[in-house]
């Protein structure tokens, strides 16, 4: 049993205070060579904090950190990287000018200096080759979509290698085969005498991944032990501290008229992105078509041309019957028009702004945030209080910059405030990105009462379970066209995958309009 | 009148050559992240120091050196207020461009000039014909007959340009200018990066000083650099943060200013006044037909510290 | 006990204007006046500085510029009984705000004379800042009519550069005219009047400067220098206080006026041209002197006289 | 350009009971007196007299402070505007070229259009200056979204132009005929702004510049419009995804920027020099930049920065005439004081590059 090795490291006693936030209160954590030990814990309960001074990236306020029986104080990612830790960060870390190669030349630190750049970068197609993630080693990492900037922060830890790989949430952006891959690859890592911690929402991973899990809640250990010893339930209640039921009750559809219909829009590709062509399809009220695909065949094209954020070429979009196409984005938020996007940072939440501020973004210069122009705090208070009850955002005040937040709990201020408009079209782009499972149902119900509400919901994602979970129709996406879209009733998992892989498309037109 | 040309090529050059090297200077310190609002008076500084090191010594060489350590010095100035301290990088940049101007005229009477202002001369650097080259019948006088530091700011390019693109420092240096925390996260340290690069950067710009006193007026006087550095600054953007689009800015502004001076003298019915904003006017005319100007250096102007606090 | 204060418009390191300006306050303490002064007065705090004086008992205040006039007719009306004196000014006011400068006519005609006749290729060209001021107008229209007097058919070239501090685009201006053929360049700037000197000395051709300093830095190339005898015309108010005269007078000296020229031509202090001037020109230039003190000749300068370019 | 100085620095270590930048600042002052003594002994002048003239220049009698409020004015104003266009990231450096071009249309409408009434006739010319600065900044907005040019490079190149346009007025049109400078015709009595205290030079300006920054504050603080600059300075994808138009909030900023400066220039011709003189902006554009970020690009922190400027000249000047030490040394002291409170004030901004 790996556990009985000699730990390669120790954390004892962490502890790291973020103003009145305790985000690490004493956290002990031993990991031995040759396993893998899960980290689980709700959003904001610590477990980046965490990551991120073993690392060196955060100074903890007391604890000690033995790795390799030597002690790890005040030390910088230099010393860390230095004594043979690696780390996937949970936002990434890439300089977004640069190709994939200059990135991972960096990551590979002084040995990188010898290295020519032609060599690098065949080195990167290799391993990405060798790992099924699919990188052009001379992308600029900026034009990349999130999924694929994932892929390269695996990539730049897989080449650097390390005696302890720490992964925070890297499969929140990969599709069901990336993930497959990315665990296999893990036991090969396990199989070679290193050692791994691993952070996920995804128990399904977890369980099968880890050998051992660790439960924070809090800032705090409240659950240690053997994966084997543990279910999906027993974890899940002990991570939020109440009892989830796993399986969430959903009404079947009544779709009503329709709120959104694209006739043949096509959009040219922008550089590194995909295009879309000849996109056609409606939603109706009480609806959510949740389309499926492997990220980075034109999910987000699709999202941001319908929000506003892309112009559409050809073709048009119609809101509850009236033609959107070359409205703005304001219009179409006044029009009723929510959009979730899946970029968090810098695009859906301004991080420097308060969490108040940005409940209102999209709505400050309509009552009650605004009246002719005037801000109006207090609707702005109440609204903050409001959003972080109903949501149950982690935050000691509304009025703290969301840059202090969590990862999940940011995603749930930019859901509170795109559900509060009570919209009549809603687009989700991967809305439980980073999420952990209380968060995640708690928003996927949240959806589903929207639909249930009459709103059409287009929900984009390239988790297979959730679409499955969500859509009243599945539709899947390929190559920036609709590779087909079937109900509830006859999606089945195989053939989904199949025109994933662009191995199948829909003929039959009709099943497409209907 | 091909000779005319010539001489408005020579005019162009000449005009080019202080804007480029102090330009170069500058394109160090923005691609590591830190503003170069300061090249005027790190400029300003390496004048001084080529006027004060030649005048004191005798000695071009060692004039030459001491404009590369004045403008280290200011360099140094910045990259303490900027980095260590990370006050703002643009008014940090003006501030010291305050300070270079009053410090110079100060050493330079109270110092060199024990109270009253000495008469500065020194001589001026010989052009080094490239042999054989400068042979050759039209180019050879205009591009191979020219004073060494003339030579230094048109091959700098070249080094810069790979050391950007190809070494791995530069890779460092980019990334501390486009995404620090990226670059800590990876071991290395940005505010040592930015720190080396801003003074590195000072030292060539100071050299841009250097060409003004030792290649062209051969003395010092107040604020002799006259917007130069701010011109240099704009060459920057417009060149887009690289040496052989800036060093092509360089020219075009150089042109720009020997233009104004040839419409002078054929003469105009407009006044002198008029004319004068040609330059101005054309430079602005360039850039818009260029069209968008790329993002600059994604972190530049950010400070940045230990992220621990941020 | 009397006090003279000087404002200044630039730093009195400039060896050109301003260090004029400073040599006539230092002959006024000769005389006996305790003095004080202030440089690069900007123009917000002309009215302040005036006043501070005035309050702390100065009988002469002195702003060495036509830019002063303004606060000194402002502040003269405070201040009854202290002399304000404008130096380049252009009128007086009142009993006590008076301004003086030397003829810019007679001067710079002698030197168009001069440069006129010692062109061998029939161009001469000068270069000046501040195209339209009417000393400017003044100096520039008189050199181009008397060039004219000397040679009907010589081709005056005259460009304006818009800082008369930047010695090396001043340089570059001298290189223009060069090149258009002019082989006697002259002009009229403060610090970038060196600029002149040095292009003229690179190349080869006459030129003519405004100090002795001047000479020094190319004894072959300058002709002569316009130096203005500030000294003795501020000496000159000076003893007017001290003996009790307030004058709201717009003096202008010149060679009508015989005791105190304000100006004269000087190669060095007690040559008057560089020996590369015939006898036969310098003779010329003597009657021409004459003529002009006697009133023979009447230069009257339009402002298409001062015109740039040709 | 990031100047959010909300947050307060953490407290390293718990003996400094106090904000560690208080001690910065402490340290700065006295390195700043330690420093500007030696080059005043450099030049045989006695620092503690220098240090005396220097207060009693900026503080010592009422009309010394007068001077101070006027020669702040400007800054302020300008300043403000600077503060507003770099929180939404629009990096105007125009502020030199709007100020010439207030002024000089400030004096066309004074020297066009007799007006008895004094208040109908300052407000006019006010307005003339506002008007032409907000044109002069907008039109840089323009070349700047239309055509995709840098802001700092139009704004920068459009500075000479604004300076050499006032030349060239001057020069022709609008310049007093046979003056010994380039100068306008003196404005009438009614174009010349009221004094606030009777026998002092101290006119109305600065009770714009205090207005202004006050006006400033609430837009930006309690205003949609305000809020969306801030946005659009934070993240120009959240402000497109926020639905803002880029070119309403980019244009919008700078014409405001301009319409401040503008109002600055027509202050100084109306308050100061009573008729538009060559150069008379030169420099404020850049010691706005300064106040501004000195302000952290707080609006209402503008107006300390202000003084603080203004005051520290007067004072400097003062000594430069009681003591007469060159100017260049003022100068000197002027760049190290701004530099040690910068060092100083540094220890309030947020560290961490992204
Ligand atoms: N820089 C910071 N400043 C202030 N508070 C912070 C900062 N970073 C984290 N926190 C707080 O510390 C707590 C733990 O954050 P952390 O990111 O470690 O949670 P997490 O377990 O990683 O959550 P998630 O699963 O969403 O990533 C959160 O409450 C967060 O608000
Ligand atoms: N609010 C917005 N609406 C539409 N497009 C925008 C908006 N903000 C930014 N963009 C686009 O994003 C790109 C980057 O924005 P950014 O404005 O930073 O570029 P820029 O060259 O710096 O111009 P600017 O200085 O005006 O922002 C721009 O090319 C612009 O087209
Ligand atoms: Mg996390
Ligand atoms: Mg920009």
């Amino acid at each position: 049993m790996a556990g009985d090795s000699i730990p390669l490291l120790e954390m004892r006693g962490i502890v790291k205070q973020y103003g009145s936030v305790a985000a690490n209160a004493g956290i002990d954590l031993t990991v031995s060579a040759g396993s893998v030990v899960g980290l689980l814990g709700e959003n904001g309960s610590g477990k980046s904090t965490l990551m991120k001074i073993l690392f060196g990236m955060v100074r903890a306020d007391s604890g000690t950190m033995i790795f390799k029986g030597r002690e790890l104080s005040g030390h910088s990612p230099r010393a860390a990287i230095g004594a043979g830790i690696g780390m996937i960060h949970q936002h990434f870390m890439l300089v977004e000018a640069m190709t994939i190669t200059e990135n991972v030349i960096l990551s590979l630190g002084p040995a990188g200096r010898r290295l020519r750049k032609r060599e690098v970068s065949r080195l990167v197609r290799e391993t990405s080759e060798r790992y099924g993630l699919d990188l052009d080693p001379f992308a600029v990492v900026g034009n990349l979509s999130l999924g694929r900037r994932q892929r390269v922060e695996i990539v730049k830890a897989l080449m650097r290698g390390a005696e302890l790989l720490i992964l925070d949430e890297p499969t929140s952006n990969l599709s069901p085969p990336e993930v497959d891959r990315l665990l296999s690859v893990i036991r090969r890592l396990r199989a070679e005498g290193k050692a791994i911690i691993f952070i996920s929402h995804k128990l399904g991973e977890v369980l099968e991944i880890c050998d051992q899990i660790v439960v924070l809640r809090d800032g705090s250990v409240v659950g240690h032990s053997e994966s084997d010893a543990c279910t999906r339930v027993g974890l899940a209640s002990l991570m939020v501290g109440r009892e989830l039921d796993e399986v969430f009750e959903r009404s079947t559809a009544s779709p009503g008229l329709k709120l959104l219909e694209l006739h043949n829009v096509s959009v040219p590709a922008a550089p590194g992105g995909s295009g879309l062509s000849d996109i056609t399809f409606s939603v109706r009220s009480g609806e959510i078509l949740a389309i499926a695909g492997i990220d980075g065949n034109g999910q987000l094209e699709l999202a941001e041309t319908i929000a506003g954020l892309r112009p559409a070429k050809v073709g048009t979009i119609e809101l509850a019957g009236t033609d959107i196409t070359n409205t703005g984005v304001a219009d179409r938020i006044a029009t009723g028009l929510s959009y979730i996007p899946a970029d968090r940072i810098g695009t859906s939440l301004v991080p420097s702004m308060t969490i108040g501020e940005n409940l209102m973004l999209r709505d400050s210069h309509r009552a009650p945030f605004s009246v002719h122009g005037w801000l109006n705090s207090s609707a702005l208070d109440d609204n903050a209080h409001g959003a972080i009850s109903a949501f149950g955002i982690r935050a000691p005040s509304p009025n703290i910059s969301t840059k202090r937040l969590s990862g999940g709990n940011q995603q749930k201020i930019v859901v509170a405030r795109e559900l509060a408009r009570a919209p009549k079209v809603l687009i989700a782009v991967q809305a439980t990105w980073g999420l952990d499972p209380g968060a995640t149902q708690f928003i996927l119900d949240r959806l589903l009462r929207l639909r249930n509400d009459g709103a059409a919901i287009v929900y984009i994602s390239s988790e297979l379970e959730e679409v499955l979970a969500l859509g009243d129709r599945i539709g899947v996406m390929f190559d920036g066209r609709i590779a087909g879209i079937m109900s509830r009733a006859d999606a089945d998992v195989t053939r989904i995958g199949m025109m994933m892989g662009g191995l199948e498309t829909q003929s039959s037109v009709e099943e497409i309009r209907a | 009148m091909d000779s005319a040309v010539l001489d408005f090529l020579a005019a162009t050059i000449r005009i080019a050559t202080p804007l480029m090297l102090a330009a170069m200077g500058g394109i160090i310190s923005e691609r590591a992240g830190v503003f170069a609002v300061g090249l005027e008076g790190m400029m300003l500084a390496g004048a001084f120091g080529a006027a004060a090191g030649t005048f004191l010594t005798g000695s071009t060489a060692i004039g030459i050196a001491s404009s590369i350590g004045c403008g280290a010095l200011v360099g140094l100035t910045v990259a303490v207020v900027a980095v260590r301290f990370r006050a703002d990088q643009m008014v940090t940049g003006l501030a010291a461009n305050a300070l270079v101007a009053g410090l110079t005229s100060f050493l330079l009477r109270g110092v060199i000039g024990h109270g009253r202002t000495p008469v500065i001369h020194t001589a001026l650097l010989d052009p080094w014909p490239v042999p054989g080259l400068s042979a050759i019948p039209v180019i050879g006088s205009l591009l191979f007959q020219q004073p060494p530091l003339t030579y230094l700011a048109f091959t700098a390019t070249v080094p810069l340009y790979w050391f950007l693109v190809n070494s791995h420092a530069g890779l460092l240096l980019r990334a501390a200018g486009e995404n620090p925390a990226a670059a800590y996260s990876v071991g290395a340290n940005p505010a040592k990066i930015r720190t080396v690069a801003t003074i590195a950067g000072a030292a060539i710009t100071g050299l841009g000083g250097a060409v003004l006193v030792l290649q062209q007026v051969g003395t010092f006087s107040d604020g002799m650099t006259g917007g130069r550095g701010f011109l240099a600054l704009a060459a920057i953007i417009v060149g887009r943060w690289m040496p052989f689009g800036t060093m092509a800015a360089c020219l075009v502004f150089g042109a720009a200013e020997a233009m104004h001076l040839w419409v002078q003298v054929l003469g105009l019915p407009v006044s002198s006044y008029i004319v004068q904003m040609l330059p101005y006017l054309l430079a602005l005319a360039v850039l818009a037909a260029w069209g968008r100007s790329v993002v600059m250096p994604a972190a530049i102007g950010v400070a940045y510290g230990d992220p621990d606090r941020s | 006990d009397y006090k003279a204060a000087l404002l200044l418009p630039g730093s009195i390191n400039d060896q050109s204007w301003n260090a004029d300006g400073y040599a006539g306050l230092t002959k006024i303490k000769e005389l006996g006046f305790e003095t004080a002064y202030t440089e690069n007065v900007d123009a917000a705090d002309h009215v302040d500085a005036m006043r501070d004086y005035a309050r702390r008992g100065f009988n002469i205040i002195i702003g060495h510029s036509g830019r002063f006039l303004t606060a000194e007719e402002r502040v003269g009306a405070e201040f009854p009984n202290v002399q304000f004196i404008t130096a380049a000014g252009s009128a007086g006011f009142g009993k006590n705000v008076s301004s003086i400068d030397f003829n810019n006519r007679h001067f710079a005609c002698l030197i168009g004379y001069l440069a006129a006749k010692m062109s061998k290729t029939g161009k001469i060209g000068g270069v000046y800042g501040l195209e339209g001021l009417p000393t400017t107008i003044d100096h520039v229209g008189s050199f181009r009519i008397c060039a004219k007097k000397a040679r009907p058919n010589i081709q005056v070239t005259v460009l304006y550069i818009s800082d008369m501090e930047d010695a090396a685009s001043a340089k570059e201006a001298a290189f223009s005219l060069i090149a258009a053929g002019a082989d006697v360049v002259a002009g009229q700037l403060n610090a970038a009047q060196t600029g002149l000197i040095q292009a003229a000395k690179e190349k080869n051709v006459f030129v003519t400067g405004r100090s002795y300093g001047q000479t020094a830095i190319s004894p072959e190339n300058v002709l002569t220098n316009i130096i203005e005898k500030w000294p003795e015309m501020y000496a000159a108010a000076a003893e007017d206080v001290k003996a009790g005269k307030l004058s709201g007078a717009f003096r202008v000296y010149g060679l009508d006026t015989p005791d105190a020229t304000g100006a004269a031509l000087g190669y060095l202090p007690d040559v008057p041209y560089n020996k590369a001037v015939p006898a036969s020109v310098i003779a010329e230039l003597d009657d021409v002197k004459q003529q002009i003190a006697s009133g023979a000749i009447k230069i009257e300068p339009t402002r298409e006289d001062a015109r740039g370019g040709r | 350009m990031s100047a959010d100085i909300g947050q307060p620095a953490r407290i390293r270590s718990p003996l400094l009971a106090v904000h560690p930048s208080t001690w910065r600042t402490i340290f700065a002052m006295a390195a700043g007196l330690g420093v500007t003594a030696l080059l005043i002994l450099s030049v045989g002048a006695d620092p503690l007299t220098a240090y005396r003239t220097i207060a009693l220049g900026a503080f010592g009698s009422l009309e010394r402070v007068t001077y101070g409020l006027n020669r702040a004015t400007p800054y302020i104003l300008c300043g403000i505007g600077v503060s507003l266009c770099f929180r939404a990231k629009v990096i105007n450096i125009g502020g030199e070229g709007q100020i010439a071009i207030g002024g000089l249309c400030a004096t066309w409408v004074a020297l066009t259009w007799p007006i008895a009434n004094p208040a109908i006739a300052i407000g006019s010319a006010a307005l003339g200056g506002i008007a032409g600065g907000m044109i002069w900044a907008s039109l840089a907005g323009g070349i700047h979204l239309g055509r995709g040019v840098n802001e700092v490079l139009v704004t920068l190149l459009m500075n000479f132009i604004a300076v050499l346009l006032v030349a060239e007025a001057l020069h022709s049109w609008i310049g007093e005929i046979g003056a010994g400078f380039p100068q306008s015709p003196m404005l009438t009595a009614n174009y010349r702004l009221p004094k606030l205290i009777a026998g002092t030079d101290l006119h109305i300006g600065i009770l714009f510049a205090l207005v202004a920054a006050i006006l400033a504050n609430i837009v930006l603080w309690c205003t949609s419009l305000g809020f969306a600059w801030r946005i659009f300075g934070e993240s120009r994808m959240a402000a497109r995804y926020a639905g803002f138009s880029r070119g309403r909030l980019t244009i919008g900023v700078m014409a405001l920027a301009g319409g401040l400066a503008g109002l600055a220039g027509a202050i100084e011709v109306m308050g100061i020099h009573y008729r538009l003189i060559e150069g008379f902006s030169k420099g404020f554009g850049f010691n706005a930049i300064a106040v501004a970020l000195l302000a952290a690009l707080k609006p209402w922190a503008v107006i300390p920065a202000g003084l603080f400027f203004g005051f520290l000249e007067t004072g400097t000047q003062a000594m430069q005439r009681q003591i007469g030490v060159p100017s260049s040394l003022v100068i000197v002291i002027q760049g190290v004081t701004m530099l040690l409170v910068l060092a100083a004030m540094g220890g309030l901004r947020p560290k961490g590059g992204s």
